[in-house]
Parts: C-alpha cells; structure tokens; sequence
C-alpha cells in the first residue's frame, strides 16, 4: 500500500509527509506534478508549500499541473485524498473541494500551535482519534481562511463535511470569543472533507506533530488512521 | 497583431477583504476621504489575435482560467492593439 | 581612450594610486569595462581591503573544522559523516531602500552561499538593528521593522527552510541606517563538500533566472556611504524569487547528489565578474565569458550591464567530463536555464566576449589582488569619559517593583514573537527548541541522535562603550546561549557592521573589534569559519556602533539531552551560576530607567566564561537539569521572570549580597547561567559547580503564580500574569 | 459628491515580477499565446470631492501615498461619479 506525496515546483513539506508516512509504517513516495500515472498508489497526499511560489493565489497555478487530472481520477474512485496546507488550496482551487482560501483576517503569514477539535471519526483520516478529541497542531500560513458561501457552509455542516474546528487552548478559555481562530475561518472550520468522505483538506500540519521531540504527537493518529483505513497490518 | 491586455481580478462583493480594510484606514489616518476600499489584482500582457474581438475572447478565457469562482470576478478591462 | 581617463576616474570613483596599480597590473591601461570590473571587485565588499589585515588575526583552525573562510560559507565536521556549512551574510543598504525586497534577497543570497558548499539549508536566523520606535521617528522605524520582517518571511517562509532564531535591537544609533544581517546553516555529507573549482577546458554553466538590470552596480554601492547626493547611484531595486530559489536550489543539491558536478559558485554581489573571476583565480586559471550566450530577461542589455547585474537566483555550476547532457536534463526537469556561458583557459585572464568581440580581458589575479589598507585608528573624543563615568552615586529609585515591568516592556527585552510568529520555524519538522522557548535553537539531524544548536548575538551598546569588550562579549554570550541548551560550541561565523573605515574612528572600531573577537575567540577556543563585513555604515551625521553580531554553532551528540529556559516543574530548586550581582555600566536598566549609555560593559573573565558553560553543559548531559538560562541584558531579575513566563510558573527566590538592590536586580555580567534541578539531584549538581570552581548559589523553589524576591531589606513580588502583559504588547504593537 | 476611482500600482519596467514570470509560464503551458505578463494591484473605492477634477486630484494623491516609487508606478485608471 503506498502514497503518492506529489511535489509541484514549490512544494516544500514534501519531505515532512514522507517522513511522517512513514514513521507510521506507510510506504510513500515522491511524485513528480508532471507525471500522469498514479498506478499502483492507493492514496494521495498533496503536501504544504509555496506551489509556483504561491503567485496569484495559493494553490492557484497548481491546479493546472498535468497530475491533477489523476488526482481528480482516484479522487472519484474513491481512493484517499489528503492536501495539507498549500494542498488544501490546491484542492479547492482545483473544485475536489467545496470553498475557498482566502488570505489571513491578521494579512501575515501565522506560524503556531492550535487546538483543533475533531467532528468525525468515521473518515480514513481520523478513525484513531476520539469523537470530539482537541488536538494541539501547528498552523503556518498565509491565506488559510476559509470561505464558502452560506449555502455551501449550511450543506457542509449539514452533511458533517467539517472535521476539523479551531477551538480555544484547554489550558487558557481566555481566548473565547474567537482569538483561538487564528485567520477568521467561517465557522472555526481547520479541515474539511468532500460528501462522500475520502477527499479531506486541512490547514493545520498534523505531519509537524507525530513525535515527543516536535512539541506534539497529535497528529500522529491522522496518518495511523490512513494506514489503518488503507488495511496495512503494522 | 499583438494586443495589449489589460485584466482585472477582484473580490466578490460581500466577502471580507482585510487587505481592502487595512488600505482604507492607513488612508483615513492620511485623511483621505477614501470609503470602501478593495483591493484586487490587476494582469498585463500581451497577447496574440487576428482581430480585437478575438483578443478580447482570449482575455476573458484567461481571466476564466486565473479567477477563482467561488470568491472573485474577473473584468477585462482594456484590450489595445500594439504597434 | 587616453583621453578620456580623467573623467571616467570620476565616473568610477577610482581613487588615482588605485588606478595606477591597475595600469601596473596590466601593463596598460583599462578600458571602461575593465575599469568597472575592478571597481566593483576592488569593492570593499568584495576585496576587503580594509579588513582582510585585521581579519588576518582571528583563530580559523579548529579539529572539526573542514573549511575555514574563504570559501562561500565555513564547514565543520559534527560526526557520523556529517557535516554543518554556515556564513551570515549583511545586506543593510539594500534593505535601507527597499526593506521588503532588501530583506528577501539577503535572505536568498546567503541561502545560496550554503547552497554552493554542497549543503541543504536546514535553518535560518537574523540579526536586526533598527532604530528608535518612540517619538517621531517612530514612524519609520515601524516601516522598516514591518517590511524587513515581511521580506525575511517572505523568503524564507516560500523556500521552505525554517528561521529557526535571531536577534533584534533597537538603538537610536540605527535611525539612518539598520542593519539586516541573516545567517544559514545547512547540512551535508562530508563526501559532499563542494567548492568554488573548476578544470581546465571545462564549461562553465549558467543555473538558475535570467539576468536583468537589477542591482546594477550594488556591490559597489554597498561599500558607499549612503548620502543624498548618491541618490542617483541607486541601483534598481532587486527583487527575490523564492520560487526561483527554490528550484534552483534543488538542482544544484541534486546535481552534486548525483555527482553530475565538480565546481560549484553562487552568483552573489557583482553577479557574473565576481563569480566567474574568482571560479578562475581560485582554480589556477582563466575563463572566457560570452555575453551573447547569457539568459537576458531584457533587451538591450550592454556588456556593462551585464556584467555588473546583481539578478538574484542564479547560480554557477561546472558540470563533470561527460555529464554536461545529465545537467541540462535536469535542470530542464525544474524548468531552469542552464546555459555553458563560459569555459576555462589556461592562460590566467577573464576574457569577455560580446558579439564577437573581446570587450574585457584582465587577468584574474589582479582582479582577486586588491591593495589592502592598514590605517591609523582613533577612538572618538569623548568615549574614554563616557565609559568611565563613576555611576555610584546614581539614586537608586524607589519602586524598584516597577521597574522589572518597565524593563520587560522595553523594546530590546519584550517578547519577539509577533516577529517569530510570521517565520515557518518548524518546516522541515527538525526545530526541536523552537524561538521563544530557549537561548538558543535546536535542530535535531534526522536518523541520528544529534542535534546543532545555534545562536547570532552582539550588544550594541556594549560595543558603542567598548568596541573591544564588546566583541568578546559578543562571542562569549552567542556561546553561552548555545551552551545553556545543551550545545558543544564548535566555531562561528561573524558579521561585521561598522562605520566607514577610511576615518580613524571607523578604523578604530573596526580593529578594536576584530581584537576583542580574536581574544575572545582564542581563550574559548573558537575558531571562525565564515563571516561578512559590512562597512561605511556612516553618514555625514550618524554612526552606527560597531555591531559584530556573531552566530555560534554548537553540537548537541543527544538532541534529547537538551534544555529550553522555562520553569515547568514546582518544586525544582532554582540555581544560580556567577554572582548575584551585576554590573550598571552599559546596562539596559541603565538606559530605560535613568536615560543614560554610560560606564563599561561589565568586565569578562573568559575562563570563567568557558567553566560556567562547561559546567551546564555537564549538567544537562547528565539529564539533571531540562530548564536553563542565561543572565543577559536586565539582569537577574529579567532572566528570571522571562524563565517564569513560557509556563505562567513562579518561584520564590532569596538574592544574598549586600550590593545597591538595583543592581542586584537589574545589573548585568557574563557568565551567569541560571537553572532549575530537582531535589534528588541538587546536592549532585551543586558538587558538579564546586568542581570546576564556580561561584554559585541555591536561590530557592519553583511554584505558585507569583515571582518573589527576597532581598536583604525587602521582598518584592510580581504575578507573573501581570509580568506577561507587560512583556508581550509591546512588539504587538509594531506588528499586528 | 461620491466617486467612483480605480486605481493601478504596478511595478516599473526592469523590474523583475516573479508572479507575472509564474503566471505567464502557466498561460503558455496552457495554450494562451501570452507574453509579457505583469501582474500588479487594483484599488476600488469611493472618495468624496467636489468635482470629477478634485477626486481625480484625490485619486493622484492617493496612488502617491499608496505606490512604494522605489519599486511601482501607479495610474488612476478611472473616476466615475456615483448617483
Ligand atoms: N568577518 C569575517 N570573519 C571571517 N571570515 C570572513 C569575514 N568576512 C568575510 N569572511 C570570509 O571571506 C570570504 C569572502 O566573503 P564574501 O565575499 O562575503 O563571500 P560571498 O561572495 O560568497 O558572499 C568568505 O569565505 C567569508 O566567509
Ligand atoms: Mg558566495
């Protein structure tokens, strides 16, 4: 069972989604955003980074890379499809998923922890996690405020689309009254995935927090589930 | 003939720009009677055609392919020929 | 051509007995062209005609050292065929004009020195100077910090390599003239280590972004005075492509993995002439340059221009015999030029070719063998008074309370992280001590136990006060910071930022300087490897202090055996190593509370210096102690309430010693390390201390919300929310 | 009175734009015979004036506050009175 961690010009957590698929005792791979084949993968990763250096938009140029047409493929086959970060915005600027990304409230690029809250378990991203666990993740970037229309916001939450929710810090309810949401998300909301549940985008960087010696291992779970859910025995 | 296009990428009405915000009030503190402020993105370039309408249908295919649907619009603004 | 000498000496700036040593060299006289490749190579920048003399005397040999300066970054050897490449680099003027791009392309530019050596960036750090934030030059002092900070982030934050720490002061020495200085580290297979060589006949590529009018001349700029009537002079602004960047970065480490190259060189400062000529001159030979086979992002572009431009993300790579196919391959791969603009010759002369023509033909010695300089220094009329001001019958005020909150609102000791904040620190998921948390960075090297740490550092008032002192303190405390984190200093890198050399007070604190970091450097047994000088940081009405902000590497062998500075334990017995007591001259106490930039930096027993770190090396090796750090500026009292605050921990803390309570509080000195140890292994710790002859002493607990000490005639006590909200608004302010 | 102004900063000639380079190379890789490209900043807003003259004057003022004239140049692209 592999994944394919794509690298467009630009990528730059590439090596960081390897490391932490493989920390989980997944096979990863690197895949030029030039190939057209993703044979023999059986889930994606578009990983975080400045695509194209983020020119225009994040994620804007990226969309057009010749291996976004097979990511849309498995995309609708099913198989699993996560962008963190800079592959978030890839993902909706590409229509796999619903939204937007646009720049921060605070208009810098933030870098800190988080908590997040997670909505849903059932998925083959969050299948280790608790129903309602607060996660303490990593965010750095710059356009991570997600938009939709109040339609589509009114589907996702119907639908229970919303995985991930920026909460306030367990240790410092202080922050209530929004200061926990550090881009001004509509509805908190860090991660997402698409109606039939195997496309997910998120902004925060569950890769930055899979070991002791990072501060976090909360993340860690998220690509355990993967593994779980891509039914490789450890 | 080569035409000199002009191509504007700006927000939706509605949706929150900070940066938009950000300008109008360090233009407020200049005390400029400046209000609603947006800002956007603005593309020149040079493009091939045979005739200005046809320049103009591929402005608007690029502003299709470079604005995004679910937050902004995009208006082609000026198309010129060069000489 | 006779003819028009005189004007073209005015046109170049050329001084005359410069000029005639370059008829010398060449045994005629110069072109226009010629004479602009040796204005910008005989730059201060590039030639260090002031400084190499002085430079002569700093320690450069080391065991671990595998490349000391020289080359486009220094090399240290760290274990289990590991290596660190590092070089801090200044780019003060350009970030002056244009503090965004300014910041950025010095950012990119020193990425790519490390780059050349064979190494992959893992780290960045910067050291800024800025200057007052209060009263009406505020205004553009906010400017500057805002767009320096977004350019630094800008860079570094798209190429992907984390800014992993730095330093930033503020003294109104700087209002005309901040400094910008950023340092890279990067890691390497010692197998890897690439160097600035070439053969002979062999082609010279061409990497990376096409060339442009940008930075036309910078180099030269660079070591000029900025004044008004150069307004003119100014180059067209360079703007950095981290994209670029990024690409090109990866295939030049690709093209040295797979051993496709045999010379590698940065296109820096002077761009083509300084890369291609020291390539030559480094190898023992000449090269021949065309112009016309050059990527030109403009039309028109004369040779002049080209030569001279400084267009960023461009590199220099020598492809081995038989493998020039596999490099334009790919680099095709990340969509880059690779152009072979140029070959190497054998006779010894940069050749240049346009349109046929040879427009320049100078041999590359005389390029690379610039007249150096050795001058009379005077120290500024004044100063010896200043610093030996007697400051014991300074009144000592009475809410001494207060001032602890006063001291951490202050713009050089309040909290850095609306600055760190806009940084990706941890991409690359290798920062294991991240800003804010310690003294020092932590890196860990994935698939080893070991980890570098690494801190820049330079007190400016220190320097102003003492160039000498200061540089020694400079160094000691950028060790000591590594060392308190649980870092072996291996060696370091410098960067030298003074005024204009070419007056005697300029010449003074420039030597003075180099002699304070020499000592200091030989008494701690650090050797340089790198480093950048950066001088004329002068105008007709300012100066800056000599700045040597100097960035120590230090090796950790268990990254898990390492110390960050906040209390997290209650219980734990807080510990100081040194004296209780601290100095007032120079102090930071001295300047916010009372006004004054007075007295000497307090005195430096670099023995001393080298116990203290080895004990808390010791300690920390051991596992007995996870928190500690040092005594900096503000004192004891500072240093104590910055441990308070990462985890909202107080303590109760006794300060024995009959000295003025401000300072025993607020005064400075070298040397002091604080640390936190449980009870079990107190008595250990203390014998520790004993053994390698350290004064010390058990100041009390950890616990509580409050911050209290006991002096011998009061108790005083903060919560430490209350010291929280002193020190994290200030900077929030600058940056929202 | 309100109008309506439209604003462009862009960067001078000679001066590198990594995003137009990016965006042009996407255009080509897609078909779109575009060169040339440069991409820059629009500015909506409203200003209030006296007469199309004095907001275009406003317009100018504001361009100059706005642009960074190491880098950019700016061109009031229109005024419009707003009924
Ligand atoms: N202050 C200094 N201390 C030690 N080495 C220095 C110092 N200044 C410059 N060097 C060394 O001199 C060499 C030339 O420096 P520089 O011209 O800045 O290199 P580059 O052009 O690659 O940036 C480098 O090896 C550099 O490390
Ligand atoms: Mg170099």
């Amino acid at each position: 069972m592999k994944v394919a961690v794509i690298q467009f010009p630009g990528s730059n957590c590439d090596q960081d989604a390897v490391w932490a698929l493989r920390l989980v005792g997944l096979q990863a791979e690197l895949v030029w955003h030039t190939e057209k084949s993703l044979e023999g993968f059986q889930a994606v990763l578009l990983p975080g980074g400045f695509s194209y250096g983020d020119y225009l938009r994040a994620g804007a140029l990226a969309k057009f890379s010749p291996v976004m047409e097979e990511v849309r493929r498995l995309a609708e086959r099913g198989y699993p499809v996560v962008g963190i970060c800079n592959g978030f915005q890839v993902l909706t600027e590409a229509g796999l998923l619903p939204g937007a990304l646009l720049a921060n409230t605070n208009l810098h690029f933030t870098c800190k922890d988080v908590f997040l809250r997670v909505e849903r378990t059932d998925l083959p991203f969050t299948n280790g996690y608790q129903p309602g666990q607060v996660l303490k993740i990593p965010i750095a970037h710059g356009e991570g405020r997600y938009y939709a229309d109040a339609q589509t916001l009114e589907r996702l939450e119907q639908n229970r689309q919303v995985v991930f929710r920026y909460v306030p810090s367990p240790s410092s309810p202080a922050e209530e009254g929004g200061g926990f949401n550090p881009n001004g998300s509509l509805n908190d909301i860090a991660g997402i995935v698409n109606e039939r549940g195997n496309v997910l985008g998120m902004m925060p960087h569950p890769e930055r927090a899979v070991e002791d010696a990072l501060g976090s291992t909360d993340g860690r779970p998220f690509f355990s589930s993967l593994k779980r859910a891509l039914g490789v025995v450890a | 003939m080569k035409y000199h296009v002009t191509l504007l990428i700006e927000l939706k009405d509605g949706i929150l720009d900070p940066q938009g915000r950000a300008v109008e009030s360090i233009l407020q503190g200049l005390q400029f009677k400046a209000q609603n402020v947006r800002v956007g993105r603005v593309l020149e370039m040079e493009v091939e055609a045979g005739s200005e309408a046809e320049a103009s249908a591929v402005a608007h295919n690029i502003g299709k392919a470079l604005a995004n649907p679910v937050m902004e619009v995009f208006v082609v603004e000026a198309v010129k020929e060069l000489v | 051509m006779e003819g028009t000498l005189p004007p073209l000496l005015q046109e170049t700036g050329i001084p005359l007995h410069e000029y005639q040593e370059i008829v010398r060299l060449l045994g005629r006289e110069p072109g226009r062209l010629e004479l602009y490749l040796f204005k910008v190579m005989w730059s201060e920048h590039c030639s260090y005609k002031n400084s190499r003399p002085l430079l002569k005397l700093l320690p450069k040999e080391g065991p671990a050292v595998l490349q000391g300066p020289g080359e486009n970054a220094g090399v240290v050897e760290i274990g289990e065929g590991w290596a660190v490449a590092f070089k801090i680099e200044s780019h003060n003027h350009p970030s002056a004009v244009e503090p965004v791009q300014g910041a950025a392309t010095g950012v990119g530019g020193i990425i790519r020195d490390i780059v050349a050596m064979g190494a992959r960036p893992i780290a960045l750090l910067n050291s800024l100077r800025f200057g007052k934030l209060e009263g009406p030059e505020g205004d553009r002092t906010r400017y500057l910090v805002r767009g320096v900070v977004e350019g630094i982030a800008h860079y570094g934050n798209a190429i992907g390599i984390p800014t992993v720490g730095g330093e930033v002061y503020f003294h109104p020495d700087y209002q005309e003239n901040p400094l910008v200085n950023a340092m890279c580290l990067g890691l390497l297979r010692v197998e890897e280590l690439k160097k600035s060589r070439a053969s002979l006949g062999r082609p010279v590529y061409y990497v990376g972004s096409k060339t442009g009018r940008d930075g036309i001349g910078g180099a030269a700029f660079a070591s000029e005075e900025l004044s008004e009537e150069n307004e003119s002079k100014r180059p067209s602004v360079q703007v950095g492509d981290p994209f670029m960047g990024k690409l090109t970065l990866e295939v030049t480490l690709e093209a040295i993995r797979r051993d496709l190259v045999e010379g590698v060189q940065d296109m820096g400062a002077a761009g083509l002439t300084s890369s291609l000529s020291e390539l030559a001159h480094k190898s023992g030979l000449g090269i021949e340059l065309n112009l016309d086979l050059v990527p030109k992002r403009e039309a028109g572009m004369n040779p002049l221009e080209l030569m001279l431009s400084e267009s960023q993300e461009r590199m220099v790579l020598v492809p081995r015999p038989g493998k020039e196919k596999e490099l334009e391959a790919l680099a095709a791969h990340y969509g880059l030029d690779a152009v072979p603009v140029a070959h190497t010759i054998a006779p010894p002369v940069f050749r240049v070719l346009h349109q046929g023509q040879v427009v320049a033909e100078v041999p590359t010695f005389a390029l690379a063998d610039c007249p150096t300089y050795t001058r009379e220094g005077q120290e500024e009329p004044g100063l010896a008074r200043l610093r030996e001001a007697d400051l014991s019958a300074l009144p000592i005020p009475s809410d001494l309370q207060g001032i602890l909150l006063r001291l951490l609102a202050s713009p050089n000791l309040c909290s850095r992280a609306p600055i760190f904040e806009r940084y990706d620190h941890q991409v690359g998921t290798n920062t294991v001590l991240v800003p804010g948390k310690g003294d020092a960075a932590i890196l860990r090297i994935k698939g080893t136990r070991r980890g570098l740490a690494v801190k820049v550092d330079a007190n400016p008032r220190y320097s102003k006060l003492s160039p000498r002192l200061g540089a020694m303190h400079a160094l000691a405390e950028a060790a000591r910071n590594v060392s308190v984190v649980g870092g072996k200093p291996l060696a370091y890198t410098d960067g030298l930022n003074c005024g204009n050399p070419e007056t005697p007070q300029g010449y003074f604190e420039l030597s003075e300087t180099i002699a304070g970091l020499a000592e200091a450097s030989a008494a701690l047994g650090l050797p340089v490897v790198s480093g950048n000088v950066s001088l004329y940081n002068e105008g007709p009405n300012y100066r800056i202090p000599p700045t040597p902000m100097v960035g120590v590497v230090g090796l950790l062998e268990e990254v898990e055996r390492r110390a960050e500075l906040g209390l997290r334990k209650a219980g734990e017995f807080v510990v100081l190593i040194g004296s209780p007591e601290g100095h007032l001259g120079a102090s930071e106490y001295l300047w916010v509370v009372h006004g004054q930039e007075a007295g000497s930096p307090p005195p430096l027993d670099l023995t001393m210096e080298a116990q203290a770190q080895a004990a808390i090396r010791n300690l920390i090796e051991r596992g007995w102690v996870h928190t500690a750090h040092d005594v900096a500026e503000g004192g004891l009292a500072v240093a104590l309430a910055e441990m308070c605050l990462p985890y909202g921990l107080g303590a109760t803390l006794e300060l024995r010693s009959h000295a003025r309570p401000d300072a025993l509080l607020y005064g400075e000195a070298p040397g002091r390390i604080l640390f936190s140890v449980d009870q079990a292994h107190l008595q250990q710790a203390v014998k520790v201390l004993e053994a390698y002859g350290l004064p010390h002493s058990v100041l009390g607990q950890v616990g509580g919300d409050h911050l209290t000490l006991l002096l011998p005639k009061e108790q005083i006590t903060w919560p430490v929310e209350a010291l929280r909200r002193a020190w994290e608004q200030p900077l929030r302010e600058v940056l929202p």
